[in-house]
């Protein structure tokens, strides 16, 4: 049996290379970064079941390192690729030095990243300590900062998603949930809060979602309205959000204690290096490109080379999940 | 009266983008976010004035309720939601645009013909269209001698504009068609405020509106997008 | 933050254009002296000309003349700094965006440049396409390190507000020097020249002038423009600094009209970026024209007592 | 003038959204049309002539063109254009 290279240690990553190690093969899954996890170690919960992200994956990471056949290389980068499906040689930078492997066939998972909305001068994004990104959020969240007593929290939908101008033409695809389940958790950590979330069309693309973000407007009293936040202002310690209630066609202003913004998810950063390393190809924005989207959805340009997880598409945990078994099956196919 | 879709002229949009020659573009691409809106100073005044529903209304092919509108002739030209807008669709020449379309079918008349004497009183008179007389009656007492001050500033006691200058913009205004659509107008005659009598105050308020202008039968506009709303309608 | 490679791109000239403006020369004269005056301070000579005119911008947007007729206008106005082989500053964001806008339209319509040509050769013009537009205050944030150099009246204490104007930023959203929507090269001249800068809420607001609103529907144009000066009277500045003569005219005069109707009591004096470049370059007091602005006159003086006059 | 109307469907009667299109398209083409008819080369004369009258630079700067202007008036009388 040969063995796999595994780019990425996110969940997409973690879930290819657990399943072809439990096939019995061998695999070195790399990682950029000095610990596993990728994005889903910076969340707090999960969605649409509020699940403990940590302890959820953590149960994944210890599941897939106590296995026999994993090689974790942390800190770790791709330089060089060379050879075809079946025989790649393969040459890693880890920090003890350079290391070359001879692997069978390459699974590419390195996720996505949230965009930095730092064009977004109209949400004072960067120039105000209480406009902050999901992201920051959730951070947040998880050392207890959230604001207490009476406050008013604003969320704001397609921060970067569904914008020519300053951002991407794609939609996101999980940012109202993510929000929904934000705004959740700010009414149950302070019951005290408002919470009003602007939005210009609700896409739950998953089972339960919809009655997840219903949910939120339900029984956590979340106020959704529609219309795209125009611009944020600044009015003493609060901030003033403008907004037209798009269906009632008036402009509304909220006054705000905190704003968050959804912002997009973004190719990972240096999506076109890595491509260009593995001789693939990547969509307009940087997205690796599938060979063929619906029946071959784990399959990049190059034979040998497959895809798992965000980095082909916004995508939430599950479809992550399911991409990086399926991205595995394939692995093992040309292992043997 | 049920509004009906097949009246719609659903490919106005489409046709009408190359006769305009880039002036107006990118509408199909309106997401109806309402940014545009959400910030616009107009609609911040006038509640029942919306540039997202307009958009909507144009690409729909409702060419008559936006031609028929006075919310068309409220906006501010400022700019703003073409700033704010995701998919850069520059509502300005929209409005630009369809208000010259809607003075075509007879509608805003009152409105242009209230702006017709800066074109020619001023601009093609003098060269300049803002020019030294104080048309605000507020500021008349308060303002100094503007040629004076001109003068002491190291300037011309009037603002020069040569002979030749103005000969050359109104050849080009006849050559336009610009002289002969303001003949059809008519205009109005810009009043003095220092000696305005109250008869003319009168008439300086209540725009006076040619019945026909050319072949064109002029009609009073529509508040079509909404209740006026604003503080002159809230007590009506 | 101002976006330094369009700054970069900006040359510094040793003659331009000067571009004059109708509310500019017969509203606020100082505006077009202080222009003329900072230009040679700065060591660039500005050159003008009795031949131009009006930019076009109001009777097209007034919709008396459609675009088709006003541009032969502004290729006719271009074409005079062309025939110089110069670039044109101008003083008025309205003859910036128009300018620009159609001459850029022209720029990339072949078809409507050669039926513009047509009626400039009538008059023995022609327009060619090669002159740059540019605003003062971008050439006065180009120039920076030379205005920095010959401050002669430091403007230490004064209380100095912002107003950029709806058709610089808005409409140069991808050509202006600043972004649209937090722009701060005005507050950076400012706290260059010694002032201290004051926020307030609503900087990025229009000023109400709405164009023909002014005109044809004043009760919004007075309503919004009240908007805006509640949020000046409350931050409480010394000057409010334009770089629009027409914002600056609305600012000013309106003031003015709301203290006449009891709407309120407004004494907020409003100068344009050059004269206060001229005042602390130390340009003469008469050349700033002060006696021509409305309101906040006291105060104006005031401010004229602290920097020296 | 008094509106007679309640609203804009009713102030269009029978019209429907096609026919105010093809209105305003027929008013755009001919806006930007870049052919000079007949009936806009007699409405252009007036200007030019004004302007031949304000003065001798201006009188020569126009007979200069005038070579250039024959194909043009010939074209608007033909309604045809010349190759």
């Amino acid at each position: 049996m040969k063995k796999t290279l595994v780019i990425g240690g996110g969940i997409a990553g973690i879930t290819a290379a657990e399943k072809i190690a439990q096939n019995g093969a061998e695999v070195i899954l790399i990682e950029k970064e000095n610990e596993l996890g990728g994005n889903f170690a910076k969340l707090t919960f999960t969605f649409p079941v509020l699940g403990d992200a940590k302890a959820l994956l953590n149960k994944e990471i210890d599941a897939t390192q106590s296995l026999t056949g994993i090689e974790i290389l942390k800190g770790t980068t791709l330089e060089k690729v060379n050879g075809s499906a079946g025989n790649f040689t393969v040459e890693l930078s880890t920090p003890a030095g350079k290391r070359t492997e001879n692997v069978a066939s390459i699974i590419a998972a390195p996720g996505f990243h949230y965009m930095e909305p730092t064009a977004y001068t109209e949400y004072l994004y960067g120039h105000s300590s209480k406009v902050v990104t999901s992201l920051e959020f959730e951070k947040m969240a998880a050392e207890g900062r959230l604001p207490k007593g009476k406050v008013n929290v604003v969320f704001v939908h397609c921060v970067g998603s569904r914008d020519k101008a300053k951002g991407y033409r794609y939609c996101s695809k999980i940012c109202c949930s993510y929000s929904a389940k934000h705004a959740i958790m700010m009414k149950k950590t302070n019951p005290e809060s408002k919470n009003y979330v602007f939005y210009i069309d609700i896409r739950a693309l998953g089972k339960g979602y919809e009655e997840f973000i219903r949910s939120a407007m339900e029984e956590y009293n979340v106020r959704y309205i529609r219309g795209r936040v125009a611009k944020v202002l600044p009015e003493g310690e609060k901030l003033l959000v403008r907004a037209e209630d798009s269906l009632i066609g008036n402009p509304i202003e909220v006054e705000a204690d905190l704003v968050v913004l959804a912002s997009a998810m973004e190719p990972p950063v240096g999506s076109r290096e890595l491509a260009q390393v593995l001789g693939i190809e990547t969509d307009e924005y940087g997205f690796f490109q599938e060979i063929e989207a619906n029946v071959r959805p784990c399959h990049s340009t190059k034979p040998g080379v497959f895809l798992a997880g965000s980095c082909t598409q916004p995508m939430e945990i599950a479809s992550a999940v399911g991409m990086g078994g399926l991205a595995a099956t394939e692995a093992l196919i040309l292992a043997r | 009266m049920l509004e009906q879709t097949k009246d719609w002229d659903d490919d106005f949009y489409e046709k009408w983008k190359p006769i305009a020659m880039g002036f107006v573009n990118e509408a199909q691409k309106c997401l109806q976010c309402g940014k545009c809106t959400g910030q616009c100073p107009a609609a911040a005044v006038t509640p029942s004035y919306n540039p997202r529903k307009m958009i909507r209304d144009l690409v729909n092919g409702n060419i008559k309720r936006v031609l028929s509108s006075v919310e068309l002739w409220q906006c501010f030209f400022c700019g703003g939601c073409y700033a704010a807008c995701p998919m850069d669709i520059n509502f300005q020449f929209f409005v630009f645009m369809l208000r010259l379309a809607a003075m075509n079918e007879g509608y805003g008349w009152e409105d242009v013909k209230q702006l017709e004497g800066y074109a020619e009183k001023d601009y093609l008179k003098n060269g300049v269209t803002v020019s030294d007389f104080e048309r605000n009656p507020f500021v008349v007492d308060t303002r100094g001698d503007i040629s004076k001050i001109r003068e002491a500033a190291g300037l011309t006691s009037k603002r020069q504009v040569s002979d030749r200058a103005i000969a050359e913009i109104n050849m080009l205004s006849d050559l336009t068609g610009m002289t002969s659509f303001m003949k059809k107008i008519g205009g109005v005659e810009l009043l003095d405020c220092r000696t305005c009598t109250p008869e003319q105050e009168k008439k300086c308020k209540h725009k006076p509106m040619p019945s026909r202008v050319g072949k064109t039968k002029t009609h009073l506009r529509f508040y079509n997008y909404g209740e006026p709303g604003g503080k002159k309608h809230a007590e009506a | 933050m101002p976006r330094l490679d369009i700054v970069a791109q900006i040359p510094k000239p040793k003659q331009i254009f000067l571009f004059r403006s109708c509310v500019a020369s017969n509203k606020y004269p100082g505006t077009e002296a202080c222009g003329r005056e900072t230009l040679q301070i700065l060591g660039v000579e500005p050159v003008e000309s009795d031949e131009q005119t009006c930019c076009g911008g109001f009777v097209t947007f007034a919709n008396v003349a459609a675009p088709t007729a006003s541009m032969p206008a502004v290729a006719r106005n271009l074409s005079l700094a062309e025939e110089k082989g110069l670039d044109t500053c101008v003083l008025c964001n309205g003859c910036w965006t128009f300018l620009n806008e159609f001459g850029h339209f022209m720029n990339h319509n072949e078809e409507v440049k050669a039926s513009v040509n047509m009626m400039m050769n009538m008059m023995g013009r022609e327009y060619k396409g090669t002159s740059n537009v540019y605003h003062i205050a971008e050439m006065f944030y180009r120039l920076k390190d030379d205005i920095a150099k010959n401050v002669k009246r430091p403007l230490t204490g004064i209380k100095i507000a912002t107003h950029y104007g709806c058709h610089y930023l808005a409409g140069g959203k991808y050509s202006a020097i600043d972004d649209a929507q937090m722009p701060s090269y005005l507050e950076e001249l400012i706290e260059l020249m010694g002032g201290t800068v004051v926020p307030y809420t609503a900087n990025r607001e229009c000023c109400g002038t709405g164009f023909t609103q002014i005109i044809n529907g004043k009760d919004s144009s007075l309503e919004h423009t009240q908007l805006k000066l509640d949020s000046v009277k409350e931050a409480d500045p010394d000057l409010l600094v334009v770089q629009c003569p027409y914002c600056h005219s609305q600012l000013d005069r309106v003031q003015q009209q709301l203290n006449y109707h009891n709407a309120g009591d407004y004494q907020t004096p409003v100068i344009h970026i050059a004269q206060l470049v001229g005042l602390a370059l130390g340009v003469a007091v008469p050349k700033l024209a002060f006696a021509a602005h409305i309101s906040g006159r006291e105060r104006l003086e005031k401010v004229l007592d602290r920097v020296g006059r | 003038m008094a509106n007679n109307y309640n609203n804009y469907l009713e102030a269009y009667g029978k019209e429907t959204s096609r026919d105010a299109g093809d209105r305003t398209l027929n008013y755009f083409s001919e806006l930007f049309s870049m052919e000079i008819p007949m009936s806009r080369m007699m409405k252009m004369m007036p200007g030019m002539v004004k302007f031949m009258m304000a003065g001798k630079g201006e009188r020569d700067d126009l007979m200069k063109f005038m070579p250039q202007m024959m194909p043009m008036v010939k074209q608007a009388i033909t309604g045809k254009k010349e190759e």
